[in-house]
């Protein structure tokens, strides 16, 4: 089970703020994660499509697409960042 | 040094005066304060939302402090950075650098604001006569932050 | 666009507040506050006097904020001085940049005060426990400056 | 008559803050006019020697050895300075 996490645009267009997942064992990394979201429709497509402005974070750290995902680990996909 | 998220607004004077209470070595104080235009790409912004990732945001925050303080000699920093509603002439955010010479004040203010700009998972949601929009990630951000990695100092 | 050169203390806060009054284009507001240490090359300072030429002071700063204004998009410039009897951990000096943007508000308070520190007709004499002594001008200050003719911003 | 003014060491070495002079002929700009001060004792030629860090402002702008000085002119001797 992980903890997934949409911020801002996201969170918006997934209708979905949190949820609790149990992955896939094939599901190893933030890309391998992407991909299977992606199945979920075409929202999910559209959002997580290739080459999007989409970043990731493993337990609060920035990720890419080759950071592992293990179990009990949050991840959180949001749009590149707007503070200050 | 001090990194807060929080709703409520700052008072940058009350703000330096803590930071400098009881260091007698301070010559320098660089400061900077980011404040909601009214006008955002020719369109008037009523209202923006601030939406952050509680916990990561306060995380990355400290880090960006941590690293400036690993590249100049520092005495003490301080971020402040507001989220929630905010409407134009709003304080957003503030950055205070101590150090007892001027450029490393200066150098480290600059180098917070820029990663903090990039690295901190805060987003805006501008409010205007046409709607409401989530403010796109600008290209001369990133291109300021970036200058930091090819540069020492 | 304000200087003042003046014996009395000075508050960065009211003075940011002023200067935004009535300016909602403002989206970066960079400020910088001179304090008078209590070493200086391994002396304790005890007091210092700052000595200044009247009317050419007033006149080098006014063309040194002009020479920032010229060279950034500002919308306001503060520069703030003090002169006469100070002691460690006063303010000496208060620079406030605002702009629409970070960079252009950095930059320009960075440039007055490179300037102020080498053009701008002040004199510091200090007090220590073995006498009272002229400050020597620094080289670095020199080269701080000089730095702002080589690079167009 | 030109009016002369001495800040800070250069004040303090020669006790004088400011004086009233009227110049020979030959005094036409501040490096004429720094040769003539030299010929007024030991403590100006040492304060104002070629190669000591001294600074002259002439009418309140800064000034170099060339800068042209005439009748009713406000010339400064000071140096480098140190505020900030």
């Amino acid at each position: 089970m992980i903890t997934l996490l949409y911020f801002a645009r996201l969170r918006e267009s997934f209708g979905l703020a949190s949820e609790q997942a149990e992955l896939p064992a094939d599901v190893t990394d933030v890309g391998s994660l992407t991909e299977w979201l992606r199945q979920r429709g075409s929202i999910w497509q559209e959002e997580l499509a290739p080459g999007k402005p989409v970043r990731a974070a493993v337990n609060q750290d920035m990720a890419d697409l080759d950071t592992p995902v293990r179990d009990k680990d949050e991840v959180a996909f949001f749009p590149p960042v707007t503070g200050g | 040094m001090t990194v807060h998220v929080q709703t409520e607004d700052f008072d940058i004077g009350a703000e330096i005066l803590k930071l400098r209470q009881g260091n007698t070595g301070i010559g320098a104080i660089a400061s900077f304060v980011g404040l909601v235009r009214d006008l955002n790409k020719d369109t008037a912004v009523t209202e923006m939302v601030l939406e952050h990732y509680p916990g990561m945001t306060e995380k990355a925050l400290i880090e960006i402090v941590e690293e400036a303080k690993r590249r100049w000699n520092l005495i003490n920093a301080l971020v402040i950075h507001r989220i929630g509603p905010l409407r134009p002439t709003d304080q957003i955010v503030l950055v205070v650098t101590s150090s007892a010479h001027r450029h490393e004040a200066f150098a480290a203010c600059e180098f917070i604001m820029d990663y903090l700009k990039t690295r901190a998972p805060f987003w805006k949601k501008e409010q205007t006569a046409e709607g409401a929009h989530w403010v796109d990630a600008r290209e001369s951000d990133e291109t300021a932050a970036q200058r930091w990695i090819a540069a020492s100092n």
